[in-house]
This record gives C-alpha cells, sequence and structure tokens, in this order.
C-alpha cells in the first residue's frame, strides 16, 4: 500500500470509528444501563444488524490499532527488511484478533 | 607532476574568490579558515550589490570596480541577488546641491542610470520620506552575504580545492626570506600540523594586518568597523540611498523579511575588539526615519558591528575619507619576502574582481600562462558547498 | 549590566572527550546576545568553536539549544532570557564536529535535491510599482536552513531518514511558486514513507521556525495537494 | 605532523533514539498533542487487548461471565473505565484535529483545534462519569 493510501486509510477507520465505536458504547454499556446479562448480550448479538456492526467494528478498530502501532514503529529508522517483518508481524497479529473476534460470536 | 600548491588564508568573500580563481586555473588550493566560512566581515555586511553609485564622486576608482563586477555577478551567480535596483534620493536642499556631482559622476565612471520624478520614486516606495525631492535609480540590488561566496567555494570545492574551517594559522613558515608554508591549529582536535605551499595568499580581510605580521611583513591596513541594523518589515523594495556625501544611516536594504540600515564608521586597531556602539542603534533608527519614516516604529531583530578591511595608514579618523578599492601586495617586490601575497581592501562587491588580480600575480609568480576564467564561469549553487566529498 | 552564568557544551574529538559542560561569567548589558557572549569568550578562549555569520538572522548558521531551546544566537538577546543560568548546547539529531558546531552536510543532502530557487517573488508594498526593466520586485526565500526544524522534530531524532521539516518545506515551496522547478517530480519525492507521510504533526519544527517559514503547515499542505490532487497540473497557481 | 598525515575525525553522529518522542522540556502546544496522541492509541491497543482477553468470558458460559461482571462493578474498575473513556474522547477528538490538518484544514489554528479537543474530550469524560457513578 502506499503511504498516502495508508494515511487515507487510518484516518478513514480512525472517523469510522468514532462512529462506531460512539454505538458500540452507547448500546453495550449506556443506553438503558447497558448490557448487563449473559442473556441480554446473546439476546443483542442475535439481530443481524449487530452482527454486521459489531463485526465491521472489531476489524476497523484492529486495523486501526495495528496501523498506529506499525506507524509508530517505522518511526524507529528501521532497515527495509525490518520494516516489512513488522508489517508481516502485525497483519497476522491482526488476522488472529479478528478471527478470535469472530469466533467469540460464534460461540453465543 | 603535481600542479603548484597555494594556501589562502580566510574564508571569507576574497579567500572564496581567490580559491574559486586558482582552482579553475588548475592549481592546487588550500582555504584555511579560523572559524566558520563567512565568519569575519562578509557575513555581516549590508547585504548589497553595489552598482558603484556609493562612491561615484569621491572615490570613482572603486565606483568604476563595482559596476564592472556587479554586471559580471549577475551573469555568473544568477539567484543570489534580488533585482531590485537602487534608489540615490534627495531629501534636503543639501542634497539636491550634491545632485549634479552626482549625476556627472555616475556618468563619468559609466554607472547606468535614469532618473525619475518625486511622484514616481513615491509610486515605487509608498514609505519614503513624502519630501523627496530627487531620485535616480541605479542597479543596486540585494545580496546574500553568506550564500554568494559558498558558491565561490562551492565552485572551488568542485575543482579540487580543500577548505578548512576552524583550521587557525599559527605560523607563516619560512626558509630564509621564502615563505614555505603554514602551521595551522585545528581548533576541532586542538592539534596543529603543517601545510607546504608553493605560495601563501592573505586573504584575511580586516585580519590581513595580523596575519601579514606573522609573516614579519606591514600592510597599510585599516580595519574600520560599522554598526549596522535590522528591523523587522521589509519597508522598502528597491535599495534606498540617500544622495549626498557617504555619511551614517543612509543606506536602507530590504534583505528577506527585514530591512538593514547601515552604517556608522570609525576605526580600530584589533579587528576582534569591536564594541558595538549601543548609542549608534539609535542613529541608524534616527538617519533611516529620514529616509522611510516608517522606520522609526520598526521593531529592532539585531544590531551588529562589522570591521571593514581598509587601505590606509594610521591617521584615519572615521574610515570614511579611505577609499575602498583594493590592492594587490606581492611581498617579494615589496619586502623581499617571497611566496607571500596580500589581497587586501575592496568590498564583498569587488571580490572575483580582487581574486583576478591576485590569481594574475600568483600565476605570474610561478611561471605559469593560466588565463582567468572566473567572468564566464556560472557559480554552482550554494548548497553544493555542502556536498559530501570524499 | 548583570552578571550572568553560561554554561557552554565543550567537544572536541580526542581532546574534549567525553563531552563536559565549562562554565563562565559573563557582564551582559541589555542588547548583548548569546552570539556577543560567544564571541566574547571567543577573545580568552581561542578553542572554543561555534557557526556563526550575518549576526542579524539571515544566514542561519548560529543555530544552538539555549536553555534547551533551538534559536539563532544572534537574535537571542541574553536578558529576554530572564534567568541567572544559560545553559549552550548544540543543535540535536545532526552530527557532531565540535562544540556548538554540528555539520550541515546530511541537511543539504535532503534539501538540496528539492531545487528550491532562493530567489521569490515578493508579497511586500504590492502597491508600489517597480520599474519597467525589473518587472517584479523579488526577494529571498524565508528559510534560512538553519536546521532549527530538525533539532526540535521528534521524528526526525528517532528516525534520521526522515526527509525532515526543512526538505518538506522547500518541496512545498516549489509546488506553490515552481519558479522552472518541475512540479510533478518534486511531489513525487515527497510523496514516500520517509517523506511528508512521515510526519505526525507536532509542529515543533514552526514552533522553533526563526523565519516564520512553519514548516508544518507547509507539510500538510502537500498532504493536501497529494491528497486533492489539485497541482498534478503542475502549472503555477 | 604535516597537512598528509593529519586527519579530522568524522563528527559523532546521534543514535537514533525513540526518547526523542519524550523530549518534555521543550515541547508547544502541538508536541503535547503528538505525545499524547501517541500515548493514547498504545493505551487503546493494550485495551484492546484486555478487552477481547476479558470478553472471553463469554466464551466460558454464563456464570464465567456473571463473575467477570461482578469483578467489573468494582470502584476501582469503574475508576478505570472513566480513564479510558477520557483517553478514547482524547484520542478520538485529537485524531479529527490530525485528519482535518492532513486535509489542510485549521492548520493555522492547531493550537487552538488541541484546545477545543482537550476541552471537549473532559467534557465527554465527566458525563460518561456521571452516567456510570
Amino acid at each position: 500500500m502506499r503511504p498516502k493510501t495508508q494515511w487515507l486509510w487510518q484516518a478513514f477507520s480512525g472517523l469510522l470509528l468514532v462512529f462506531l465505536l460512539a454505538l458500540h458504547l452507547t448500546v453495550n454499556h449506556f443506553a438503558a444501563g447497558g448490557l448487563l446479562t449473559y442473556e441480554d448480550i446473546v439476546a443483542y448479538l442475535a439481530q443481524p444488524w449487530v452482527r454486521v456492526l459489531e463485526t465491521l467494528f472489531l476489524l476497523t478498530v484492529t486495523y486501526h490499532a495495528l496501523a498506529g502501532v506499525r506507524g509508530i514503529l517505522l518511526d524507529l529508522n528501521l532497515t527495509t527488511a525490518a520494516a516489512r517483518r513488522v508489517t508481516l508481524g502485525l497483519t497476522v497479529l491482526g488476522v488472529l484478533i479478528c478471527a478470535y473476534g469472530l469466533w467469540l460470536f460464534t460461540t453465543l | 607532476m603535481n600542479p603548484p600548491h597555494v594556501v589562502v588564508i580566510g574564508g571569507g568573500a576574497t579567500g572564496a574568490a581567490v580559491a574559486h580563481d586558482l582552482a579553475l586555473r588548475g592549481l592546487r588550493v588550500t582555504v584555511v579558515e579560523r572559524g566558520e566560512v563567512t565568519s569575519g566581515t562578509t557575513g555581516r555586511h549590508h547585504g548589497l550589490l553595489h552598482s558603484g553609485a556609493r562612491y561615484a564622486v569621491k572615490d570613482q576608482e572603486s565606483a568604476k570596480e563595482c559596476i564592472e563586477e556587479n554586471m559580471i555577478l549577475r551573469r555568473i551567480a544568477p539567484g543570489s541577488f534580488e533585482l531590485n535596483n537602487g534608489l540615490f534620493v534627495a531629501i534636503t536642499d543639501e542634497d539636491m546641491a550634491y545632485r549634479p556631482a552626482f549625476l556627472e559622476g555616475l556618468e563619468t565612471c559609466g554607472i547606468p542610470y535614469k532618473e525619475i520624478t518625486p511622484q514616481e520614486a513615491l509610486a515605487r516606495e509608498p514609505n519614503l520620506n513624502p519630501a523627496v525631492k530627487a531620485a535616480v535609480e541605479v542597479p543596486d540590488g540585494t545580496m546574500d552575504a553568506m550564500r554568494l561566496p559558498l558558491r565561490f567555494l562551492a565552485t572551488a570545492q568542485s575543482h579540487g580545492a580543500r577548505i578548512l574551517t576552524y583550521t587557525e594559522v599559527e605560523e607563516i613558515l619560512m626558509q630564509g626570506r621564502t615563505v614555505t608554508g603554514v602551521r595551522v591549529r585545528d581548533h576541532v582536535t586542538e592539534q596543529t600540523y603543517t601545510i607546504g605551499a608553493d605560495i601563501v595568499v592573505n586573504a584575511g580581510g580586516a585580519w590581513a594586518g595580523k596575519i601579514a605580521a606573522l609573516a614579519g611583513v606591514d600592510v597599510p591596513l585599516q580595519p574600520s568597523p560599522g554598526v549596522l541594523v535590522a528591523v523587522y518589515g521589509r519597508w522598502n523594495n528597491m535599495v534606498l540611498n540617500r544622495m549626498h556625501r557617504s555619511g551614517d544611516g543612509d543606506i536602507i536594504v530590504p534583505q528577506r523579511t527585514l530591512s538593514v540600515i547601515g552604517t556608522s564608521s570609525w576605526v580600530v586597531e584589533d579587528p576582534d575588539r569591536l564594541e558595538m556602539k549601543a548609542e549608534h542603534i539609535d542613529l541608524m533608527y534616527e538617519y533611516g526615519a529620514q529616509l522611510v519614516p516608517a522606520i522609526r516604529e520598526a521593531k529592532l531583530r539585531a544590531a551588529w558591528a562589522a570591521a571593514r578591511p581598509l587601505i590606509g595608514s594610521g591617521g584615519a579618523q572615521t574610515g570614511r575619507e579611505l577609499s575602498r578599492t583594493f590592492k594587490c601586495f606581492d611581498h617579494a617586490e615589496r619586502d623581499g619576502v617571497e611566496g607571500f601575497v596580500t589581497i587586501a581592501g575592496g568590498k564583498a562587491t569587488t571580490a572575483r574582481g580582487m581574486a583576478e588580480v591576485t590569481a594574475n600575480v600568483v600565476v605570474k609568480k610561478l611561471g605559469l600562462d593560466a588565463p582567468c576564467r572566473t567572468r564566464e564561469v556560472v557559480l554552482l549553487p550554494h548548497t553544493a558547498y555542502y556536498r559530501r566529498r570524499a | 549590566m548583570a552578571e550572568v552564568t553560561f554554561k557552554i557544551y565543550r567537544y572536541k574529538p580526542g581532546a574534549i572527550d567525553p563531552p563536559r559542560y565549562d562554565t563562565y561569567r559573563v557582564s551582559i548589558e541589555p542588547h548583548t546576545t548569546v552570539l556577543d557572549v560567544l564571541e566574547h569568550l571567543r577573545l580568552d578562549d581561542p578553542t572554543l568553536t561555534y557557526r556563526h555569520s550575518c549576526h542579524h538572522g539571515s544566514c542561519g548558521t548560529c543555530g544552538m539549544l539555549v536553555n534547551g531551546k533551538e534559536v539563532l544566537a544572534c537574535v537571542t538577546r541574553v536578558a529576554d532570557l530572564k534567568t541567572d543560568t544559560v545553559v549552550i548546547e548544540p543543535l540535536r539529531h545532526q552530527p557532531l564536529i565540535s562544540d556548538l558546531v554540528v555539520d550541515m552536510t546530511p541537511f543539504f543532502e535532503k534539501y538540496e535535491p528539492v531545487g528550491m530557487p532562493y530567489i521569490r517573488e515578493s508579497e511586500y508594498l504590492p502597491h508600489s510599482q517597480p520599474p519597467e526593466e525589473v518587472g517584479a520586485y523579488t526577494r529571498f526565500e524565508n528559510c534560512l536552513e538553519c536546521g532549527l526544524c530538525l533539532s526540535a522534530c521528534p521524528v526526525v531524532g528517532s528516525d534520521p531518514d526522515y526527509l525532515g521539516p526543512a526538505a518538506l518545506a522547500a518541496a512545498a515551496r516549489v509546488v506553490q511558486e515552481p519558479r522552472g522547478q518541475d512540479v510533478p517530480t518534486v511531489l513525487a519525492m515527497v510523496d514516500t514513507e520517509e517523506g511528508c507521510w512521515r510526519c505526525h504533526a507536532a509542529m515543533e519544527c514552526s514552533e522553533v521556525c526563526p523565519n516564520d517559514v512553519d514548516p508544518g503547515g507547509l507539510i500538510m499542505f502537500l498532504r493536501r495537494e497529494l491528497l486533492t490532487g489539485t497541482s498534478r497540473s503542475g502549472g503555477k497557481r | 605532523m604535516n597537512a598528509e598525515e593529519y586527519r579530522r575525525p568524522a563528527p559523532r553522529l546521534p543514535a537514533p533514539q525513540a526518547k526523542e518522542w519524550l523530549a518534555f522540556s521543550k515541547r508547544g502546544v502541538g508536541g503535547w498533542a503528538f505525545l499524547l496522541h501517541r500515548l493514547t492509541g498504545l493505551v487503546l491497543v493494550f485495551y484492546l487487548f484486555l478487552h477481547l482477553a476479558v470478553l472471553s468470558a463469554l466464551a466460558r458460559g454464563p456464570q464465567a461471565y456473571q463473575a467477570m461482571l461482578a469483578f467489573m462493578d468494582s470502584p476501582l474498575i469503574v475508576a478505570l473505565e472513566v480513564g479510558l473513556i477520557a483517553t478514547i474522547a482524547f484520542h478520538a477528538l485529537n485524531g479529527i484535529r490530525l485528519v482535518l490538518m492532513g486535509f489542510g484544514v485549521g492548520v493555522r489554528a492547531h493550537k487552538a483545534l488541541f484546545w477545543v479537543a482537550f476541552v471537549l474530550a473532559a467534557g465527554l469524560t465527566a458525563l460518561a462519569a456521571l452516567a456510570m457513578f
């Protein structure tokens, strides 16, 4: 990905997160006292649009977080090879996080 | 066989131009400068590319040098000058009385000029004193005091010259009455070593007298400091000069976002001990405001002193009476010291011409037939000075 | 007249190594600048090395840290610091040659390829009419090439390969006023991982710039140009 | 020693160091914004992992989840959650500021925008705290 595209994606995912996170926090923790019980959560996640939104949130937050970490690590004057390893490592980590999150959904 | 080696003492405008000239003629050149390049008088001057008009009445030799070099520099150093022209303005009846002699001087010295009406002068320079009575436009300009010499040095480097900064000459080495090199101290390590030379050129500017003394010879040099004042704001676009005999604070040079007013003039023995005279700051403001009244309210950026290297021997009171021309001394002819040449006097504007004369003396002494090429060769950009070299 | 203590960083490879601070007491007057003090000290101690040239903030050679802040020594009046002890150190993030002298070669290695012309149009006195043969009034660029911005930038401190504020600002100036330079080439030069996308907008460069170049703002300008693509045509706007 | 034998040592190269990001003493507003954005970002990355780990209780069934919730009700955790809200709010609002600057909006006013982000974040945190206690 070109650096310009990376910057744009980081900006875009960040802005998206502002909305998704606001939504996530509101429905999960603030609205009507929040989701308190196990049953609440199961019922909540049973709705398809919630699954879509929460999945989108998971993917976006993972991308934004790991791209941010990569941005910081690349400021450390890494060699090209090291930078490539960082990118690869963070990509694998991101895939694992997303897989874990999606698996959590399936357990409910 | 290696070409002859010339050591140039002094990394100011003169030393830079001499190094460039000699390197172009195929000689090996080493410049030694005790501080950063252009840290003496060069960097501190007014930043004025002289048309020569300032000297057209009382110092015509210098005026002719200026206009000739002015035209050459525009050709070989494009990008180092603001091509804004200069304006000589008469404010008082006394100034008007000076006008005929001034115009005659411009004619005599071959300085192109155009007289414009006071109205036109005010249209060009809205901040000019509205009392303006007459105005003459001349090809003055603003120069970058440091970056023009850097271009000479950069071009010299590209032709093999070595520039050694923070390298102070402690001794001029001699065998009998012949100079054979210099012993220098590198202030980066505080170690000393010797540099052999076929000829040593003293281009020390205001310090040339001190350097010549190391070889036991005397040059008639009078360091003459002046105070300059830089104020915030660009109050004029052209170089403004008062149309009268050279006096204090009668030139305002616009430079970047600043205006530089100068200068005063006195004489000192030691160019290292220039006490900046605080009272001269007010004087500069006062005189500057006679040209551009708004200057009075302008905020001070800096005030500093710089020592002109004027030729003249004891007895000068203010330095104003001394010529701005230059002289090249071959100490073999003058003092019986072989292998040692001093270039003294002059101005930043005439540095190339000074170098040509000096290099002519050097190649003649070495028995070489190498003509000067600095009138045509376009200089490298100043940024090239910092290029990494082996 | 007041007495002020100056603690000056000293380093000379092989001679003063490891570095140390030398302490001096100097009487100052209201107009005395940090550079004046160094000039005064050098009369007695010729081994003290520092860069300087124009003495009015036009050449950009006397950049150094004064009490931890990047400044030009020649326009920094000691009295304005309002302190009894002044610590003087060399600029950061640049190779150190001796005492306060840094090596500007890396700076220009990044700055020179941009090829910014050093003469620009003058925006001053817009109503004044230039003489026919002059056409338009010009003046020098604001950037003094002093390196203060590189010293202040936190990213330069961790990544020397970053193009840095000065070179990026010069590139932005070429985009704003090409004056014969090729805009797409310069934009391609800065549209890289180590170019304008490495910046994290700490804006410390603009904070210390002695001539209001606002390198940080110009880096943001480059980003906008690259994001919106308005200057792809290359023409002067 | 003569010129051929003498060689000036190479300049001392500064080592690139991440601690330059933390040069507190000289910061302007923009520098603080940079530092805070970076630190809050790292905290949030850490929290992301923590959050996902805690939610593993969901996979272990209702009892595990209820136990986790009970633990989460302790005042210390709630206080930490307020801190989390503050971190998120600042990072989000300053992030918007950074995006705007990248598009050339408000660059000259970046200091004022920082304070706007800061004050708004503080306000949001206060509201959240009221809602939570």
